[in-house]
């Protein structure tokens, strides 16, 4: 990964929360406070005007930058956590102007790291986590299996997609919806969905 | 959605500058988005901050001021705000005494505060943090987030900054807004949940003879969803889970917040506060101060919440003591 | 309907009674259905007395005290007191100078007023009347009941409440409420009609993109059913309307009420109260004072209201002396 | 008309407004504030009480104790206006424990103008006015073309029902329903319509 799929990543990135950032308030409106779309796409747009503003040369600087950039603009749980996790994502890449598949997978591993160490929340919480945690375990398999970019961020896509639509079961016992107790069942979380529009935007801009 | 907005973007920094047209004892920074006493930062006096989303007005913008908060920091709606924000606002009002961070328990405002309060420890500023948690339809446990702070956030800003405001020392602050919280339990009932402006419509739909019962101020659901029933009724389960988590000896003393969510009229909360004060008076509880209106809201949220905090002498003289802000004054 | 209440019949009572529990400061006969200062009479002060119907709160019960109010006696929700009512305040806080009625104008409200007037003259109690009739959406004609009392009441009762506990005669009292009246303009929208306990539907229906211009406080319609417009734009119509009534030459200082109607959040009113003041200031007025919240409601309407009356030195020092009652509190 | 009759006359206004006192409280909101009927309902319970518990010995004195009863009990507009209104019946009629028909005409006449002189309302100002003005003007055609009670209540209800009807095309001019200009047209008076139920109350106990 360079600086310049990493730019467009968030980009995509950004389209794709604005685009959904209805669903996600829907989702956040049945088990918590209605915002996390709305957060999403402050956060995402002021990280875009980050990234037309900036000439970046290391590519971990992107996401230290971006992940500085969710801490300041979006508040809720969710800036301090995504801010978190792309800080610790940047933090942790090789320095330089590019990042090899390991690279991409270490600092995988160090964004959720950071999540949970904020966070707290254990997969199966309801969270973020049970998106990407199995993203990353996909992720981390293919690399290990010799796959290439494209293939393995379409497997962490397609992991976290079916992480977050497996949250709809679970009882949520972190953030807001653990308020609502076994009333959270029932719902997909929207914290989890995002993290799959994250991931989806990966796969869509490695995509051949 | 039907408000008096302009644009849903735009309702906290217009109602920010409202504010600040408003109270020219305060100094709003639209810039940096926090709202503080004009006459900060107050050498040697320790300073308190809250924040926390906009919506709970006047929590907490309007609980700044002489004999309360110094400053307070509002985010998006019903979001928390953001470390930038809470660390200015800290920066402008600390007098050199240290500076109080009441926060209100949940996940985002805690993350927030705690990053702000990081680095402003990088910059030399002693914070200590107060935690509210005292609503006690939450249950306390590693299964949840842990109970939310509500109606004793008012209780903890007002005695705090009334010890602060006399020349109390920063662990001496903070340890009183711990004992008021700890003293504290709250309960909530919502009639309608309110419409934030970006969402445009209801958190949630109840038909016409549903109510939640332990909501929060966030547009949430409660714990579970029950028929109406008369006030009488819903005043005794609201003071079972309060009095449940929450003993209280017959003699002893509290005070009462029976708080309006937004869009409850006044005419009902006195009703309410009547016969809270019938069931106290019943257990020999005595009631040494209250307050009835909408203190801690939840937009235009239909619905009321019950607080109780045991109080000690001290307390209530903290209580009494002089206060100045846009939502609660008196002896000034 | 949804409402924290038991009985429909018994709101106005419990309401009372919580009001009673509340404020030891008050003295509230649930028989006789007044409230008033638990002080009262004051030998030698000119007592003040208003009422009207409930569901207005805080007005009037949340405006006796020090300063303000000697009693106020509600009536039903949206119903003026019936004259017995009146009397029974009137006799019991009559200190010997006399006993301004602060009236609104409604065909109801004047005609107890009046009858209980002339009962008190037969028991020989000087009591001068003054008419508040502030809302500019009606005309004043011989084509209608004329101009209704709207948010202005609360500044005759502050300011003349003040004059009459600094000792000012029966006769003065009157007329610095009578000024005060005439030099006040008062303009509504409601984005929602209330809903009485007694009818349990709302007053009116209105869709999702229309509103009410220049409402009463009775759930009535208003004039005109418009469109829902951005706040700019509605806060500049109503100004308009306002300063054709009571024009302004620049230099000239107001205070200045953004009132709630009970349903609208705090973070609305200081958004509108910013739009208020960019306009006056645009126009070269100055705004010296400002009241910013639910005063003068309607029960839940969600609207607001917009008051803006020309003061006099007099009038701003009376305005800011000491006031002590549940709904308007500074200085004391 | 004697002392059972007036009693009589008097229960049956409060069942047939407490009957309908949600059709008023209905008019009412339309126009007004919305508490007619809730106001005469609590005003006629009121009366009733008083009947219950008082022996008359003129009949006079029964609508002097009704009109003082709702002035005391209703509030709004139509408190003073019925309670003077009664009053000044009660005080026109001839002393004694029996009026003729005659004497009723001219209490009735009395009665309107207590309201007349209270209110300041004319006949067009979509008020009770509406429909008592012509009650009162076909009683008294009815009385001095030689009709009996129950043909003259009977031909006053009709006129009273008539004349309400009719206010629902005026535009109001006196009370709350004043404030609505134009947009009073359209709706009928609920006072009017309140009044119009007093005299088919007249009526119906009169009635062969
Ligand atoms: N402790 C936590 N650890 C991980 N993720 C969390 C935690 N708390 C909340 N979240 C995630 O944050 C999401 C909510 O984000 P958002 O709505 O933006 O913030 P807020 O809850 O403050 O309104 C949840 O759906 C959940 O996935
Ligand atoms: N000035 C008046 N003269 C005669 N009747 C009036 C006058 N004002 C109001 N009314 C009558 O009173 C009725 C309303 O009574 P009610 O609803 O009980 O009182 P309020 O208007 O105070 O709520 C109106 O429908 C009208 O018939
Ligand atoms: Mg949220
Ligand atoms: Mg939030
Ligand atoms: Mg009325
Ligand atoms: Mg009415």
């Amino acid at each position: 990964m360079d600086v310049a799929l990493a730019t467009a990543w968030l980009r995509a990135a950004a389209g794709s929360v604005t685009a959904e950032a209805d669903l996600l308030t829907r989702l956040d409106a049945a088990i918590g406070d209605g915002d996390h779309g709305v957060n999403m796409r402050r956060g995402f747009t002021a990280v875009v005007t980050v990234l037309d503003g900036t000439e970046f040369t290391a590519v971990g600087d992107v996401f230290v930058r971006a992940g500085a950039t969710l801490i300041s603009k979006v508040g809720g749980a969710s800036g301090p956590l995504y801010g978190s996790a792309f800080r610790a994502f940047g933090k942790a890449l090789p320095p330089g102007a590019r990042a090899d598949l390991p690279g991409l997978a270490g600092a995988l591993h160090a964004g959720l790291e950071a999540v949970r160490k904020l966070g707290g929340a254990q997969p199966g919480d309801k969270t973020m986590v049970d998106a990407y945690q199995p993203a990353l375990t996909a992720f981390e398999e293919a690399v290990a299996g010799g796959a290439a970019l494209p293939e393995a961020a379409a497997g962490a896509a397609r992991a976290a997609g079916d992480g977050a639509r497996a949250t709809t079961s679970l009882t949520a016992r972190k953030g807001r919806a653990s308020y609502l107790g076994e009333r959270s069942a029932g719902h997909q979380d929207p914290g989890a969905t995002s993290t799959w529009l994250i991931f989806q935007a990966l796969a869509d801009v490695t995509a051949p | 959605m039907k408000k008096f907005i302009n644009d849903p973007a735009d309702v906290v920094t217009e109602a920010l500058a409202g504010l600040a047209a408003a109270h020219p004892d305060l100094r709003v920074d639209t810039a940096e988005q926090y709202v503080a006493r004009a006459d900060a930062p107050r050498p040697g006096k320790v300073a308190l901050v809250s924040g926390g989303g906009s919506g709970h007005e006047p929590l907490h913008g309007g609980f700044v001021g002489a004999g309360m908060l110094d400053a307070a920091c509002p985010g998006e709606v019903f979001t928390s705000p953001v470390p930038d924000q809470i660390l200015a606002a800290t920066k402008a009002v600390d007098g050199g005494a240290g500076v109080v961070h009441v926060v209100k328990n949940y996940t985002g405002d805690v993350m927030n505060f705690q990053l702000a309060a990081e680095l402003a420890a990088d910059e030399g500023i002693a914070v200590e943090t107060v935690l509210v948690d005292d609503d006690v339809a939450v249950e306390n446990s590693t299964w949840t987030a842990g109970r939310r702070g509500t109606g004793a956030t008012l209780l903890v800003e007002k005695i705090a900054g009334a010890l602060a405001e006399e020349g109390g020392k920063l662990g001496e602050v903070a340890a009183i807004g711990r004992e008021v919280n700890a003293a504290s339990a709250s309960f909530a009932y919502a009639l309608t949940a309110g419409t934030t402006p970006a969402a445009g419509r209801p958190g949630f739909e109840l038909p016409d003879d549903e109510i939640e019962a332990g909501v929060g101020i966030h547009g949430e659901p409660g714990r579970r969803r029950e028929r109406l029933r008369p006030a009488r009724e819903l005043v005794r389960s609201a003071l079972d889970v309060i009095l449940e988590a929450q003993p209280l000896d017959r003699g002893e003393r509290v005070i009462v917040l029976v708080n309006g969510l937004g869009g409850t009229p006044l005419i009902e909360l006195y009703l309410i506060y009547g016969e809270v004060a019938t069931v106290l008076a019943e257990r020999g509880v005595e009631i040494s101060r209250r307050l009835v209106g909408n203190y801690v809201t939840s937009l235009d949220m239909a619905g009321m919440s019950i607080t109780v905090t045991r109080v000690t002498d001290e307390m209530i003289r903290l209580w009494d003591a002089p206060v100045r802000t846009p939502g609660l004054r008196w002896g000034a």
